[in-house]
């Protein structure tokens, strides 16, 4: 057994997933010949716990890895290196029958609520699938189980022998959510759930979450690029740039006083919905978000970063415990 | 009522599309106005018809749609019916737009340096290749793309998408156009960057004093840039009023619903009530309840929504509502 | 008015709004497919000639293979609809009992062709990597043989015989196949409600089966369909070519190239039974064309 | 871009190996004695023992296979069996009539058939488009044997205005390359008309008309070039759907080309020849592939400046 290393945060609540230097790399397939020239540091050396019953929000923009880390930590996908313990059992080192053992403690809820339902399949069998194929259910047994699912997430259980296009984005996503929840997971990564979704339909959804963790102590991984959202709808957060993770700590503090230079133009950049708020000088971010598959050398943010000392594009800074936070950063805003 | 200030005004316009299942009216009745210098805002949800308004406004209305009624009067003159030689001479020139996708919007084919001059080579037939090239040099600096002679160059899969936002604005400002029509213009773009595109399109109205129209779902780009917004439901406008008037006291039901269910990144919310949300979903464009179209998803509902349409309604201040509650 | 109830623990029940499609996918095809006139009318041509094959020894006026040398070349009549050939047997009857090769010929190896198209492209999009690479590059010699001559050479190696050509035209015609589906796979590979399968622990074939195969069935419906008439027509030219069906056989092709030497005097003989490959071709094409049309929205998902 | 074509250059060589390894299987290995398929059963047993001798048969078949390749690489490809000269000499007479009949279907198919799909898109829906479709879909459909006896009994028969056959003069080549190229030119134009619709749809083109633009140009320079290039893929497959529109057009019009020379080769069972035309096509065929791949990298930027 690996002794593994405690890193900051509540100590009152039981850890549920340990994540240790995960990296997942990807070849870059250029072309009609996949000549592999590259590798994208889509999740570079990440390390945070994940505690029982919270919900963990990871922000970023596009191509920082948030969803690859998401689909890594459900090994979805492979990943290049480091460890996850889900209680205790390492979740890379499993064979394909121990790991499909797993699959009923973790889940995922995707943002597409088109893409993520198969067309030819009736909502009866979207949501039983799980329990097809993981309990020897008959299919009086099943169709019960899943019209209390439908019940569960606000859909109409005489639905069932309908198929997806029949339904509207937000019902849809709540098929999803059903689906995911079939086998009672403990854990549920949520993949930018309310993205597609429209404002007033987004607050249904959110609130349907938020619902369902109280009622099954449920653990989310909230993966989101919506600053507005993360910041109701999480207890922690994470904050990746470019494959890192930049900040780490309570979502409220972090919000309020960000000690990553990153973590504090990203949160200023959110359009606020308030005129008022107009009158204040907005902090902007210039640049481009740098490539993934060239990261920029020492602290990948340097080149963006208003604070810029040379050191910064030497050495890269590690995640350091500042304030009862984790902070990757030589000079944070303290 | 045309002072010299008013650059567009859209009277009880009208764009039905005349499908298979039936006639959806995308864009029911509505009447908007845009001042020299102003930006205009038009917020709603998806099929609420903010974005066939602006296909209207530059007569891109493909079949099966059609404008059903209605006028839009740019500079005092009707687009609808107008010549499609005279249109063309309009567009790009002096109404000039910018698209949701940057990605899309671009051909992949030429490069991007090109597809921008071309746009002032077709509004100015006597203008040289060199001077067209050295112009959109300058306006690509102007919008804040780094080393512009090299990426004049460029075609548009080498550019990021922020980059190819700044190549549209620049392509739709190239000519000074008197109004901009920015349909969804930073959805498809990361946060920062969309931070960096709205700063730009607010400097850029003021230097070139060009009117906006910004088409958009998101609220918060409302509050930071617009003067003043039209609310659209379902083809119809709903509410308009001053940008804080309309965000201190919404009026109608759904702009009331819409501003309550946001959440807030700039404060802490209360996570024990939960958000509050409106019910129900968008109705069928084809299949239009009776009376207000909000009714079945409108807490104030009473028996009278659910049989007469209300009217826009001027509650004074140039706040107008449609809604049974208020009244003249 | 106090609206900020609890919002979270109030119960609600999402009711559907009727906009919302109500037909399944084979309704919704079926509806657009019988609007489409060409469609029908191929539809209707193809359904006669099934019948026409079927009930051949009851529709044919004469027997097709009866040789008599005084009745060499007679030209078409009220006794003989469509003439006589160089042995004095009846054309119309020919082309009557040709119906049968020439539906069997196009069904049978498109269908074969499918099934190996459909297991070797899925096989090779969905677990990628070496499979892929040594399937696609198989499939990519297959296709850089013009497909006639590749068909000559099997039946030059075999021999000519009916099951021959299924042999001949299904080692040429899966490699088309198995590129469609084999794109296919990929894109659906990805697609997010693959992935939610495979977090459930679906098992890799299961998911081919039950996810990805039903999700390939408007691209190879059309595809069949345009298949079809593709085996017929090779059917035509491998036994135009002496290649194909032997005599005394009624296959149409081979009738043409009987014809062929006496065209200038006996046009008929090699005339009609051209046409007759030239109506099915098309109608199963017409059929092909409308099933796109109708299939379109599914084909872009 | 250079890599491109030299990497597309590099994968064309273990194809080609492969498809001499089929052709060979199909002909030598399969149905075990090439000899007995070749005499039939009217030759004396040792005939058979001496043409197996000569044709070296006895050696295990991975020892004939490399010595097939050795000497295809030379240019061998053995001694036509009924003909008795070599197969090389044979194919090298015949391909200039079979480049020309393929050079002139291919011509006439691009001709007609990419003009008539942009027409027929312009004016979708209209009766120029539905013709034109029409036309299409008969040229995809029609025999391409029976289209040539129809053209023959019309056109050199009832007419009298063009030969029958042979290959003497350039009058001789206008049937067989109308023949030949309306099947491609239909699913030439089919394409270009569906490519063209879908290109239009794209919000580039909404771009180029909100600019200003001529719906004319918008076509033209906007949406062409972008649609031309599935068209570029498919007209490289065409290359081996000519090939084997050549084996049919050159026998009913008595061209001596390399599809005749096939044809014969399998009527009189003469294997070293039949094996030598069909390599001989198949090259043509990977090698029209590459030209036409490297038209697509030149069309396509994204390929361009990868």
């Amino acid at each position: 057994m690996h002794k593994i290393q405690e890193l900051g945060g509540d100590d009152v609540n039981r850890v549920l997933m340990k994540v240790r230097n995960v990296k997942t790399y990807f070849p870059v397939e250029k072309g009609m010949f996949r000549k592999k020239s590259a590798m994208v540091h889509a999740v570079d050396d990440i390390s945070f716990d994940i505690y029982e019953g919270e919900t963990l929000a990871i922000v970023g923009e596009s191509g920082c890895g948030k969803s690859t880390l998401g689909r890594t930590l459900l090994r979805l996908l492979d990943a290049t290196e480091g460890e996850a313990y889900f209680e205790d059992q390492n979740i890379f080192e499993l064979t394909s029958k121990e790991l499909r053992q797993l699959r009923k403690q973790m889940q995922i809820i995707f943002q597409d609520p088109f893409a993520s339902l198969n067309p030819r399949m009736k909502v009866t069998d979207i949501i039983g699938e799980p329990l097809v194929t993981h309990e020897s259910m008959n299919k009086k047994e099943k169709d019960e189980r899943v019209a209390e699912l439908m019940e569960v997430v606000g859909l109409r259980k005489t639905y069932g022998n309908r198929y997806p296009h029949m339904f509207s984005g937000g019902q849809r996503q709540r098929i999803g959510i059903a689906r995911a929840l079939a086998l009672n997971p403990k854990f549920v990564v949520c993949d930018e759930p309310v993205s597609a979704l429209d404002v007033s339909i987004q607050s249904q959804i959110i609130n349907l979450l938020q619902k369902l963790q109280e009622q099954k102590q449920l653990t989310y991984l909230f993966i989101s690029h919506d600053l507005n959202v993360v910041r109701y709808f999480s207890d922690r957060i994470g904050v990746m740039f470019v494959g890192k993770i930049m900040e780490l700590g309570p979502t409220n503090e972090v919000y309020d006083h960000p000690l990553h230079p990153y973590t504090k133009f990203l949160v200023a950049a959110a359009p606020v919905p308030d005129p008022h708020e107009r009158s204040k000088e907005k902090l902007i971010l210039e640049g481009e978000i740098p490539s993934p598959i060239n990261p920029p050398s020492g602290c990948r943010f340097h080149t963006r970063c208003p604070y810029v000392q040379d050191r910064c594009k030497s050495q890269e800074p590690e995640l350091k415990q500042i304030e009862g936070r984790m902070v990757a950063c030589h000079y944070p805003l303290v | 009522m045309n002072d010299a200030s008013t650059i567009l005004e859209i009277n009880n316009l009208k764009t039905y599309f005349y499908t298979d299942k039936g006639v959806v009216p995308a864009v029911d009745d509505i009447s908007i106005k845009v001042k020299k210098g102003q930006i205009i805002g038009i917020v709603g949800e998806s099929g609420c018809g903010k974005s066939m308004t602006s296909l209207s406004i530059m007569q891109l209305i493909a079949p099966p749609g059609k404008i059903a009624g209605g006028e839009i009067l740019f500079q005092n003159k009707n687009l609808v019916g107008i010549s499609k030689a005279e249109m063309r001479s309009l567009r790009g020139n002096e109404l000039s737009m910018i698209f949701q996708e940057p990605m899309t919007s671009l051909n992949p084919v030429y490069p991007v340096g090109k597809q921008v001059a071309e746009t002032l080579l077709l509004h100015n037939k006597h203008m040289k290749k060199a001077e067209a090239k050295q112009k959109v040099i300058e306006m690509f600096k102007m919008v804040g793309i780094p080393e512009p002679e090299e990426r004049y160059r460029v075609f548009p899969h080498q550019l990021s998408g922020g980059l190819r936002q700044r190549v549209m604005i620049a392509m739709a400002l190239i000519c000074r156009s008197k109004l901009l029509i920015a349909d969804e213009p930073t959805t498809a773009l990361d946060v920062t960057i969309e931070a960096q595109i709205l700063k730009l399109m607010k400097n850029l109205q003021e230097e070139i004093d060009t009117s906006i129209i910004m088409i958009t779902h998101n609220l918060g780009i409302v509050a930071e840039m617009c003067d003043y917004v039209y609310v659209m439901y379902a083809g119809k406008i709903m509410e308009q009023a001053d940008v804080y008037e309309l965000f201190d006291h919404p009026k109608h039901p759904y702009t009331e619903g819409l501003l309550k269910s946001i959440p807030r990144s700039n404060v802490q919310q209360n996570k024990e009530k939960g958000l509050y949300s409106i019910k129900g979903m968008v109705p069928n464009m084809l299949n239009l309840p009776k009376g207000c179209r909000f009714h079945p998803r409108c807490i104030y509902a009473e028996d009278a929504c659910r049989e007469v349409e209300p009217d826009l309604v001027d509650v004074g201040e140039g706040h107008l509502v449609r809604c049974i509650k208020y009244k003249n | 008015m106090n609206i900020a109830k609890n919002m979270l623990f109030k119960k609600e029940i999402i009711e559907p709004s009727d906009e919302l499609v109500k037909e399944t996918f084979w309704q919704d095809v079926f509806k657009s497919l019988r609007k489409d006139r060409m469609a029908m009318a191929g539809g209707t041509i193809i359904a006669l000639f099934i019948l026409v094959a079927i009930f051949a020894p009851y529709l044919a006026p004469y027997n097709p293979y009866e040789v008599s040398l005084d009745l060499q070349f007679q030209k078409p009549s009220m006794e003989y609809w469509l003439g006589t050939d160089m042995f004095g047997r009846d054309v119309l009857s020919r082309i009557i009992y040709g119906s049968r090769i020439s539906l069997l010929i196009g069904i049978v190896p498109s269908l074969i062709t499918m099934l190996i198209g459909i297991i070797f492209g899925i096989i090779a999009g969905y677990f990628g990597r070496k499979t892929d690479f040594i399937i696609m590059t198989v499939s990519d010699m297959v296709l850089s043989f013009p497909s006639l001559l590749l068909a000559m050479v099997v039946m030059y190696t075999l021999g000519a015989s009916l099951l021959n050509i299924f042999i001949a035209l299904s080692i040429v015609g899966w490699a088309g196949t198995a590129r469609v589906v084999r794109a296919q796979t990929l894109s659906l590979k990805n697609k997010e409600f693959v992935e939610s399968a495979r977090a459930i622990g679906v098992k890799p074939s299961i998911i081919m089966i039950r996810h990805i195969l039903p999700n390939c069935i408007p691209q190879l419906l059309v595809l069949f369909t345009l298949e079809i008439p593709g085996s017929i027509l090779s059917e035509a030219s491998l036994s135009f070519l002496g290649v194909g069906a032997q005599p005394p056989a009624s296959s149409w092709g081979l009738m043409v190239s009987n014809g062929k030497e006496f065209l200038f005097n006996a046009p008929w003989v090699a005339i009609s039974p051209g046409i007759a490959i030239l109506v099915i071709v098309l109608a199963f094409n017409f059929l092909g064309d409308g099933l796109r049309d109708a299939l379109d929205p599914y084909l872009k998902q | 871009m250079g890599h491109y074509i030299i990497r597309r250059l590099v994968i064309s060589i273990p194809v080609t190996f492969g498809i001499a390894l089929i052709t060979f299987i199909l002909l030598n290995v399969i149905p075990g004695d090439p000899v007995a398929l070749m005499m039939k059963d009217h030759i004396s047993a040792d005939v058979v023992a001496r043409v197996r001798a000569q044709m070296q048969l006895d050696d295990p078949a991975y020892i004939r296979f490399f010595r097939f390749i050795w000497n295809a690489l030379h240019g061998d490809f053995g001694v036509s069996y009924k003909l008795n000269r070599s197969v090389s000499s044979l194919l090298m007479d015949a391909f200039p009539n079979t480049l020309i009949l393929a050079i002139s279907g291919a011509l006439v198919s691009w001709i007609i058939g990419i003009p008539a799909g942009v027409l027929s898109a312009v004016k979708k829906r209209s009766f120029l488009d539905n013709s034109i479709m029409g036309f299409s879909l008969l040229g995809v459909s029609i025999p391409v044997f029976w289209a040539g006896l129809l053209f023959q009994y019309i056109f050199a028969f009832w007419l009298g205005i063009l030969p029958v056959s042979g290959f003497d003069g350039p009058e001789y080549l206008i049937m067989p390359a109308i023949v030949l190229g309306w099947s491609s030119a239909g699913t030439i134009s089919r394409l270009t008309r569906s490519s063209l619709l879908e290109v239009m749809r794209n919000d580039y083109i909404r771009t180029a008309r909100a600019k200003g633009n001529l719906e004319l140009k918008v076509v033209i320079n906007h949406a062409l070039k972008n649609a031309m290039l599935p068209v570029v893929t498919v007209m490289a497959l065409q290359v081996a759907g000519l090939l084997s529109g050549a084996v049919i057009t050159e026998t009913v019009f008595g061209i001596p080309g390399i599809g005749r020379i096939a044809v014969n080769a399998i009527q009189n069972r003469d294997m070293p020849l039949l094996q030598g035309a069909v390599m001989f096509t198949t090259v043509l065929v990977i090698l029209g592939n590459l030209v036409a791949d490297v038209l697509y990298s030149l069309l396509d930027p994204r390929i361009k400046y990868d």
